[in-house]
C-alpha cells in the first residue's frame, strides 16, 4: 500500500501543519509516513503546499508523483494540481474559495464550504486547516480518526486543542455527508 | 532626464475626477495607504486590494503614493491647476 | 521538545540537530542559510536547555572557528551551512584538519554554483566536501539519506570525528533536510558515545602531536592544565612550526596515514541485491532511494540490479565497487549533479565495468523510472 | 520629480516578491524618487547588491544591475566604480548583509571613501531566510534563532560608519519616506562614501514574532521612536533611551577614492614618460 | 620598468604580473600573501602607468568580488593569491563561472592545507582549482613551468577567459614564482589578443544570457548603454532569476557543454618522446622540469621513456593519457602532493596502463633523479 | 611584578623570530607584565592571534596558545570563552589581521561585548609580508604595494571598535611601555571586550622606506607624536593634527556576552524542568 | 602567583654590582636599551651586542627592561634595599 | 655546459641582488640561466642565500644539487655549505668573515679578505656583494667581464654605478691574484 496525498493552498492557510498532523497520525496508526512541503519563493506569500506519503512498509521514493488524494484550498491551487489526481483518486475541493473546478476525470470531487465551516460553524477561520484535515480522514481513509484526534491535540497550540478538534470533527461528518451526496 | 514633466503612463487621460490610482495588480492589499491616508479617502474590502473610496476627500498630498511598498499608487496631477503632488517627492537640493 | 525515547516524526534538520545532542554536541556556532537554517533554529532552543551554547555569529568564517576554538576547550563542536557558506569555510576546514580539532560541519546541498536555487536539492558539493580547501589534508564525508539516518549517522559524525581527530563533512540534501518521516529515538543509554584520546601523561611529558600505534596524538583541552601550542603552520610533535624538509613530510604522511588506518573503520555502505547484479546502481542521500526503486522494479521485470548505498563518500568506498565491478556488467551512477562521483566510480572500476553516469541537474530528484532506464540501456 | 517611479522599474518584473506590507519597497520608492531628483541618466546608474529580501531590489530597476553574493556587494561596487568612475554606483542591502556578513567591506569603503551610495535597508532581521536574528535586532527581541530572547546588543550602524571613515551618514525611516527620499539623494550627490540607513519593517518575520502584528503597526513604531537630530539634540540621554536619530548624522569633506587613483595614473604616467625621455 | 619588447631575466610572478598587462590587463585587486605577493607589488607599479587599476582590497573575498565588478564593467581584471586567499575566493569564483564574468584567479601554490609552509612549493591545490567551489561549474586551470611560459600562458589565460566568459585559475608554484629565467618579451604587435564577444544587437533586443552556436552569451558592459540585470541565482536567457526546472537545468547543461565546446582549444599540452615509450611521466608545473630531465637521462640509459606535461590540467587531458596508456606499460606521476592529478590519469587511463604516483610533501621539489628511479621500478 | 617575564615565556622557543628593533618584543613584554599584575595563573591564560608578525606572539607564551587562520582570532577566541567563560582569553594581533581581514570579527566581538581582551600591535603596515600598506598607514606613506605614496586614510581603530560597542578601549605605544602595560591590565580585568592598540614599529619594512632608519628613530617618533588624552582634551583639532591620543579612549559598563548566555541557560534549563513536570 | 615574590633564575645569586644582566643569547643589538637608558649605563660595540659599561651610574629605572624588544634585559633588583624595579613594570591597579 | 653557483651570507650582503646582476650578465653573454634564492624565515635576518644555474642549452631542473662555485660570506654559511661544493669545484670565501674553513677535498678554496676590499678600497662596505661577484667572474669564468660589468650599470641605483663597478673590478682583480697565489 502507498498513498499518496497533496494538500494545496495559499499561505497562511496552515496547510503544512495540517499535513504534518496527518503524518504524525500516520505514525499513531503504524505505518509508514514521508511529509514534504514546498519551499521557494512560492512558500512566501502566493502558494503552499503540503505532501504526504502514507505506506505500509519504508518508503524509498520519498515524492509524490500523482496524488491519491488532492486538497484544494484556493483557485490557483485548484487550477494548477486538481487534475494531476490519480486516476481513481479523490479531489477534496474548498468551496468557499474555489469557484471553478476543471474537468477531473477518472476521480471524484468533493466540494466542502471548507472555510465557511471553519468560519461559521467551528467559529474561527483559522482552523479551516482543521476542518481539511476532518474531511480527508473522515473519506479518505489516511489515518484513523482516533490516531489524528491525538496527532491534533499533541500540535496544536496549548489551550486551543477543544477549538482544533471542533473544527476536525465538523470536517470529518461533514465531508462524509458530502461523500455520500455526491 | 529627457521629455516632459508629466510623461508616464499612469498620466495620461486620466478623468480629472480620479485623484489616485491604485495598481490592483501590484497592491497586495497591506492597508498601509488605508491607515495613513490623513482624508479617510481609501478603503480595502476584506482580503481584497485596496479602493478610492472618497475621492472627493483627496487632498492629492502623495502620501500614500511614497508609503505604498508595492508601488502600486500614483496620485495624479489635478490637471493644469496646482503643482503635481510628485513634486514633493524628492525636492532635495543636493 | 528534547530527544525523548520513542517514536516520532521529525524533519531531516531536526533530526540532525537532535542527533547531534544525543551524540553530545555542546557548541554550535553558525551563520542562517537556506536550506540548513533549521538546524540552526533547533540548535538554539535546544542547547542551553542541556547546558550546550549556540551561537550566530557574524559570517560562516566565524563560524567554523568559533567550533575549532570551543572544540579546543573540550567542547563538541558543529556548524551546519549550504553551498555558499560552505564554500567559505574552506579555510577553517583545512585548519580542523591541519591541526586535528574534531568538529562537524553540516552542509545541506541546494542547487548551485554560487546562490543557484536556494530552495531546491542537488548533490553538487560532493567533490567540494573532499577536495575545497588547499592542500592534501585527511577529511570524511558521511552522507544521509533518510531522516531516521540522519539521527544515527549524525552520532557517528561525531564519534569519527572524536576518535581520529578528523573533521567530519555531514553531507545532506535538500529533500532529507526538510521532509519528515518516522525516527525512532532510541534511549540515551544505547547509544554509544566516543571521546577524543586524551593524554595519559603529566603536562610536562605532553606532547601534543606525538602519536602513537593508532597515528592519532591524544588531545588535551585548553584549560585543563596542559598548556601547548596549535598552530596552522606546518608543525612537529610538539606543536611548535618547524620548516625541516623532515618534519614537513612526516607530518603529511601521518595524516595520510592515519586517514587510511580510519577508513574501515568509517565507511558505511548498504549493499542491496548486489551479489547476483548484472547492473548495478551507486547511490547516494535521496538519490539512493530512487535507486533502492529502481532496483525493485528492475528485479520485477526479470533484470537483476543491485544497488550500493554510500553513506561514506569519503574516503571513497573503492573496494565496494571494485567488487562489484568485477561481476557486474555495468555501473550506473544517478546523481543529482553534473557527474561528479562517477568519476570516482570510473577511476575505482579500472575499465572492469561499464560505467555510466545520470545526472540530473534541473532542481528536481531523479525518479526511479530514470535510474530504470537508464538500467535497461546500459 | 520629473519621472514616475514606473519610468525606472522593469514593469514586467512586478509586482515584486516582496511581503505585503514589507517596508522594503518603501525604501525602493525612496531611492527612485532620490535619483529621479537628481536628474540622472539610467545608463549612468549602476545597482549593485547583495543577498536577502532587500537584496532582491536591483532586479525590478531599470539601471545597470548587479546581484551579487551574500555580504559582498559594497567590495563587487568597488570594482564597477574603479574600472568606471563615471558610474553612480548606488549598493542596496539588508542589514545582514551590510552589517552581519558584510560588515567589513562596508568599513573599508568608508575609510576608503570611495564614490559609492550605500542604502541599508534595516529591518532589524534576516527576512530572506525566514527570521534569525541580527546584528541590528534589538536586545531582547524575539526571532527564530533567539528563542530566548535576543541577548546582543546592536551596531549603531551610522555612528560605525562616520567612525569608520565615510563622507556622509544619515537614517531615515520608510514612515518618514519623504525625508528618507531626501537624505538618499543627498547621499547620491555626495563625492565620496555615504550611506543611508533605512528603518524599515518585515512584518512576516519581525513583526509577528514581536507583537507588532501589522506594518501599519510596524510603522507608527517607526514614527513613534524617530527623533530628528535637530530635536535630538536637545534631548538628554534618558530622554532618548529606546528612541533613534533621524536625519543628517555626519558629513565631512575627504577626497574620494577614485580621484585619488586618477593622480596616481598621472604620477606613474609621468614618470614613466620621464625615464622613457 | 613595462615591458618593452626584448630578452629579459624576470622572477615567475614578474613575468606573470608583466605579461597580464600586455594580455590587457587593467584591473586588479588582490590581498598580500606569500609567495604571490610580488605580482600584486608589480601591478601597483606597473598598472597606472597604463592607466589600468590596482587596489589592495581588505581581504581576498573582497579582492575577487572587486574584480568580478570591474569586469562587469568593462576591464580585463585578475586577482592573485596563495592557498589560504584561494580557498577564501572559492564563493567569489563560483560566482563568475556561473554568471560569465571573464576574470583570471593566480593562485602561487605552497606547503598547506592551512598556513603550512609559505615559502615552500607545493602542488597541492590541484583538485581544489576544480572542485573549490560548491556546485557543478565551469573552469579552467593552466599551469606554467618556467618563467618564459608564465609570460605566454597567462596571455593565454586572458584570451580564454575572454572568449569563453570561463574564470581562467592560473595555478603556479613557489619555484616557479621565485625563480628568475630569461624572458624574451614578444613586441606588443605581437601579442594575439582576444576580447570578449559582445553584443550586436541594439540594448532592447539584447538577452544577457542567449548564447549563440558557441554557446558564449555576448557580453556587455555595463554602463556602456545595455541595461541588464546579473545574478548568482539561477537565471533564464534573460539574466533574471528562475527556479522552473526547464530553465534550471538548461543553464546547467550550457555551461557544461560550453565547458567541452571550449576544451579542445584550451588544451595545452606538450609531449616529449611519448610516440615510443614504454614508460611515460604525467607531470606539471616545475615537476614537469624535472620529468624532462628523468626522461632524458632514461633514454641515455636505454629506458625508453616519455612526457606528457600538461600546461592546461584542467579540462583534464583525458584523451592524451588515454592515447598513451595504449601503447606504454605504466605511467609515473610525479606530484608535489600526496597524490591528486594521479587520481585522474588512473581514470582515464581505465585500467590499460599501470598508473603510480610519486609524491613529494615535505617542502621540497621532485628531483629528476627521484623519477627517474620510479621509471625503473614500474 | 612578582614574576619576570621569563617566567611567562617558552624560553626554548627563544630568541624570538623578530627582527632587531622590532616592537612587537615590547609590547609582548607590556603584555606578560600586564597579565603578571593581576596575579593569573598560567593555566587559565589562553592566548589566541591570527597571522603576521605580531600573530607569532603566542608561540613564545607558556600559556594555552592557539595561531589561527589570517584574520580569525577573534571568531576562535569566541569559541574557546563561550565553552569555558572561566578563561581569561587574549587576542594578540597585528593591524593587518585586526583591521585588514578581520574587521568584521573586531567589531562584532565589541558588539557582544564578549569578554576577550584583543591587543593589537600596530606596525602601520603588514610586516610578515615584507612591507604592503595596511588599513593603518597613514595617508602618503610608502609602501610596496604603495610605490606612489599610500592614498587611502587609516582607521582610528580605537573610536571604530568603541563605536561598535566594546567596553573598554585605548591606546598605548611601544615607547610607552609601562604605561601601555597598565592599560592592558586594566583592559584584561575589564568584563566585556576589551581593546589595546599598541603602536609600534617595524623598522624593516615600515621605517625603512619611510625615512626611519631605526627602531630608536621610530620610537622617538611614536614619543614626539602621542598625546596622552588629558592633554589633547586641551588641545584644539589644529594642534592634533598629526598627532594621535594615547590612555583611556573609551569605557563603559554593559553586560559580558556569555553572563547572558549563563542566563539563557537557566531560563531554558527552567522551562525545561517545568514542561517535564 | 603562588612562590616568593623575587623567584626567578635571574635573581638569585648575582653579584650584587650588576644591576643590569643581558641575555647575549636573545640581544640582537638593537640599540634601543642604549638609546634610552637615561643614564648611558649600556653600550653596543659595532655589529655586537648591548653590555652594561657604566653599572655604577645605573638607578635600576628598569626602562631598559620594559623597552628591550627582545626581552633580553633583567634589572636585578639591589639586594634587600630599596623596592625591584620590576614592582613599577605592573602597578596597574585594575 | 651546465654550472651551479650558490652565493650565500647574511641578510643585508646584497648577495641576492648579486645573484640577479650575475644572471642578468649571462644572459648578456647569450647562455642559458637561472636564478632562485632562500625564502622563509631564514631570509628575515640570519642567512641568506642566493643560486644560479648556467647553461648552453635550455635548463630543465632548476634547483642547485651540489654546485660548482660557492662563494661564502659568513661563518655561518661557510659551516653549511662549503662542504657541499662539487668535487673540483671551487669555494670563495669571504676572509674578513669567515674565520675557520671545515675540510674541503677536492675543490680549491680561494680566500678573499671581500668585505674589507669594499670598505677599506672600494671605500664602502655595501659594495662587498660588487667585490664577491667581480671574485666570481674574475676566476669562476662564469660570465664575461663585458657582460657583468653592463649588467651592474644597468641593475645598480642611479648614480652608484661608478662605485659598485669599482668594487667590482676590484674584486676580479684580487681574486685573479689570489687564484695564482693558491
Ligand atoms: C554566504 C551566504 N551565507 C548565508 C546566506 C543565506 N542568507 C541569504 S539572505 C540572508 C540574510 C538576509 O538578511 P538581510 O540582509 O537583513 O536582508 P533581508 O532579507 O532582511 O531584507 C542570509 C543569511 C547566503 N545566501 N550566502
Ligand atoms: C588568508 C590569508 N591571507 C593572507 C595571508 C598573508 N599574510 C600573512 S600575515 C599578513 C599581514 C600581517 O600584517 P599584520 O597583521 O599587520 O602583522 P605584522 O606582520 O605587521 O605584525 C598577510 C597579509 C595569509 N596568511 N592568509
Ligand atoms: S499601500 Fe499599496 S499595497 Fe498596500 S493596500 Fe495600499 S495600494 Fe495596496
Ligand atoms: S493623495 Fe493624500 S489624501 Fe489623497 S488618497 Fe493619497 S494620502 Fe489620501
Ligand atoms: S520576509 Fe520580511 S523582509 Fe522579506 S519580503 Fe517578507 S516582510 Fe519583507
Ligand atoms: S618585519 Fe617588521 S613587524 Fe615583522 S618582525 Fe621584522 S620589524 Fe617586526
Ligand atoms: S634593547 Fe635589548 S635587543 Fe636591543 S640592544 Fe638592548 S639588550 Fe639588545
Ligand atoms: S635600569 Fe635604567 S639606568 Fe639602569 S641601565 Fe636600565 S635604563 Fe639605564
Ligand atoms: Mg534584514
Ligand atoms: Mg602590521
Amino acid at each position: 500500500m502507498r498513498k499518496e496525498v497533496r494538500l494545496s493552498g495559499s499561505g497562511g492557510q496552515g496547510l503544512i501543519l495540517a499535513g504534518i498532523i496527518l503524518a504524525e497520525a500516520v505514525i499513531h496508526d503504524g505505518h509508514e509516513v514521508v511529509q514534504t512541503q514546498s519551499y521557494g519563493p512560492e512558500a512566501r506569500g502566493g502558494a503552499s503546499r503540503a505532501e504526504v506519503i502514507i505506506a505500509d512498509e519504508a518508503i524509498d521514493y520519498p515524492k509524490v508523483g500523482t496524488p491519491d488524494v488532492v486538497l484544494v484550498m484556493s483557485q490557483e491551487a485548484c487550477n494548477k494540481y486538481a487534475r494531476q489526481v490519480k486516476p481513481g483518486g479523490m479531489v477534496v475541493v474548498d468551496e468557499t474559495n474555489v469557484k471553478t473546478v476543471p474537468d477531473v476525470e477518472e476521480a471524484r470531487v468533493v466540494r466542502l464550504p471548507i472555510t465557511d465551516i471553519a468560519r461559521h460553524e467551528a467559529g474561527r477561520q483559522v482552523t479551516a486547516n482543521m476542518v481539511a484535515l476532518g474531511a480527508l480522514v473522515g473519506i479518505a481513509g489516511l489515518a484513523t480518526p482516533e490516531a489524528a484526534e491525538r496527532a491534533v491535540r499533541e500540535r496544536v497550540p496549548k489551550g486551543t486543542e477543544d477549538l482544533n478538534l471542533k473544527a476536525f470533527r465538523l470536517g470529518m461528518k461533514r465531508a462524509r455527508e458530502a461523500l455520500g451526496a455526491t | 532626464m529627457p521629455g516632459s514633466i508629466e510623461a508616464g503612463p499612469a498620466v495620461e487621460g486620466r478623468p480629472a475626477e480620479v485623484p489616485v490610482e491604485i495598481n490592483q495588480k501590484w497592491c497586495k492589499g497591506c492597508d498601509i495607504c488605508v491607515a495613513f491616508c490623513p482624508k479617510e479617502v481609501l478603503a480595502r474590502p476584506e482580503g481584497g486590494k485596496a479602493q478610492v473610496a472618497h475621492p472627493e476627500k483627496c487632498t492629492r498630498c502623495g502620501l500614500c503614493e511614497i508609503m505604498c511598498p508595492d508601488l502600486a499608487i500614483v496620485v495624479v496631477p489635478a490637471a493644469r491647476k496646482g503643482t503635481s503632488s510628485r513634486g514633493q517627492g524628492g525636492a532635495a537640493d543636493a | 521538545m528534547l530527544s525523548k525515547a520513542g517514536t516520532r516524526l521529525m524533519q531531516g534538520n531536526e533530526a540532525c540537530a537532535e542527533g547531534a545532542i544525543a551524540a553530545g554536541l555542546r557548541f554550535f556556532a553558525g551563520y542562517p542559510i537556506t536550506p540548513s537554517t533549521e538546524i540552526a533554529e533547533e540548535l538554539a532552543l535546544l542547547l542551553p536547555k542541556v547546558g550546550g551554547k549556540f551561537i550566530q555569529m557574524e559570517d560562516e568564517i566565524a563560524s567554523i572557528s568559533a567550533i575549532i576554538g570551543a572544540s579546543l576547550a573540550g567542547a563538541k563542536s558543529m556548524t551546519a551551512t549550504s553551498g555558499p557558506g560552505f564554500s567559505l569555510k574552506q579555510e577553517g576546514i583545512g585548519f580542523a584538519s591541519y591541526t586535528e580539532v574534531p568538529c562537524v560541519i553540516v552542509n545541506v546541498q541546494r542547487v548551485g554554483p554560487s546562490t543557484g536555487v536556494p530552495t531546491a536539492p542537488a548533490q553538487g558539493d560532493v567533490m567540494q566536501a573532499r577536495w575545497g580547501t588547499h592542500g592534501d589534508h585527511p577529511i570524511i564525508v558521511l552522507c544521509p539519506s533518510s531522516v531516521a539516518e540522519t539521527f544515527t549517522l549524525i552520532i557517528e559524525a561525531f564519534n569519527i570525528s572524536e576518535r581520529w581527530r578528523i573533521p567530519v563533512i555531514f553531507l545532506m540534501d535538500e529533500v532529507v533536510a526538510h521532509m519528515r518521516e518516522k525516527v525512532v529515538v532510541p534511549d540515551v543509554s544505547q547509544i554509544k558515545l566516543v571521546e577524543r584520546p586524551r593524554p595519559q601523561v603529566a603536562p610536562d611529558q605532553y606532547l601534543p602531536y606525538a602519536a602513537g600505534e593508532d597515528l592519532v596524538p591524544p588531545m588535551a583541552d585548553f584549560g585543563s592544565g596542559y598548556r601547548y601550542h596549535v598552530t596552522g603552520l606546518t608543525h612537529d610533535q610538539t606543536g611548535f612550526p618547524t620548516t625541516k624538509a623532515p618534519e614537513v613530510g612526516a607530518l603529511a604522511r601521518r595524516l595520510d596515514a592515519k586517514m587510511k588506518r580510519a577508513a574501515p573503520h568509517v565507511t558505511f555502505v548498504d549493499e542491496l541485491l548486489v551479489d547476483d547484479a548484472e547492473v548495478a546502481i551507486f547511490a547516494y542521500g535521496v538519490t539512493a532511494r530512487a535507486a533502492a526503486k529502481a532496483v525493485r522494479d528492475a528485479r520485477a521485470q526479470g533484470l537483476k540490479a543491485g544497488l550500493i548505498k554510500a553513506k561514506t563518500l569519503w574516503p571513497f568506498p573503492s573496494e565496494h565497487v571494485r567488487r562489484v565491478a568485477e561481476r557486474a556488467r555495468a555501473i550506473v551512477v544517478p546523481e543529482m549533479n553534473m557527474g561528479q562521483l562517477v568519476l570516482e566510480v570510473e577511476r575505482a572500476s579500472a575499465g572492469r565495468a561499464k560505467v555510466a553516469g545520470l545526472s540530473r541537474v534541473d532542481a528536481e530528484p531523479i525518479t526511479p523510472d530514470e535510474i530504470l532506464a537508464r538500467l535497461r540501456e546500459v | 520629480m520629473a519621472m514616475p517611479v514606473t519610468h525606472y522599474l522593469r514593469t514586467s518584473k512586478m509586482p515584486h516578491i516582496w511581503c505585503a506590507g514589507c517596508g522594503h519597497g518603501i525604501v525602493l520608492g525612496a531611492v527612485l524618487r532620490a535619483i529621479d531628483s537628481l536628474g540622472l541618466d539610467k545608463d549612468e546608474v549602476c545597482v549593485v547588491s547583495g543577498i536577502g529580501c532587500a537584496s532582491r531590489a536591483p532586479g525590478y530597476l531599470d539601471f545597470n544591475t548587479l546581484h551579487t553574493t551574500h555580504g559582498r556587494a559594497i567590495a563587487f561596487a568597488t570594482g564597477i566604480k574603479m574600472a568606471k568612475p563615471e558610474l553612480k554606483v548606488i549598493v542596496l542591502t539588508g542589514d545582514g548583509d551590510a552589517a552581519a556578513i558584510g560588515g567589513n567591506h562596508l568599513i573599508h569603503a568608508a575609510r576608503r571613501n570611495i564614490g559609492i551610495t550605500t542604502v541599508c535597508f534595516n529591518n532589524s532581521i534576516y527576512g530572506m531566510t525566514s527570521g534569525q536574528y541580527s546584528p541590528m535586532t534589538p536586545t531582547g527581541s524575539l526571532a527564530s534563532t533567539a528563542p530566548y530572547g535576543n541577548i546582543e546588543e546592536p551596531f549603531d550602524l551610522c555612528d560605525l560608519v562616520y567612525a569608520a571613515g565615510a563622507s556622509y551618514v544619515a537614517r531615515g525611516t520608510a514612515y518618514h519616506a519623504l525625508l528618507l527620499s531626501k537624505l538618499i539623494a543627498k547621499a547620491i550627490a555626495t563625492e565620496g562614501f555615504s550611506f543611508v540607513e533605512a528603518i524599515t519593517q518585515c512584518p512576516t518575520y519581525y513583526g509577528r514574532r514581536n507583537n507588532m502584528r501589522s506594518a501599519v503597526d510596524m510603522l507608527k513604531w517607526q514614527k513613534e521612536h524617530a527623533v530628528p537630530v535637530a530635536a535630538a539634540a536637545k534631548m538628554s540621554a534618558e530622554e532618548l533611551v529606546g528612541k533613534f536619530r533621524i536625519g543628517e548624522l555626519g558629513t565631512r569633506t575627504r577626497p574620494e577614492y577614485t580621484r585619488r587613483y586618477a593622480a596616481v595614473i598621472e604620477t606613474a604616467q609621468k614618470e614613466e614618460a620621464e625615464q622613457d625621455a
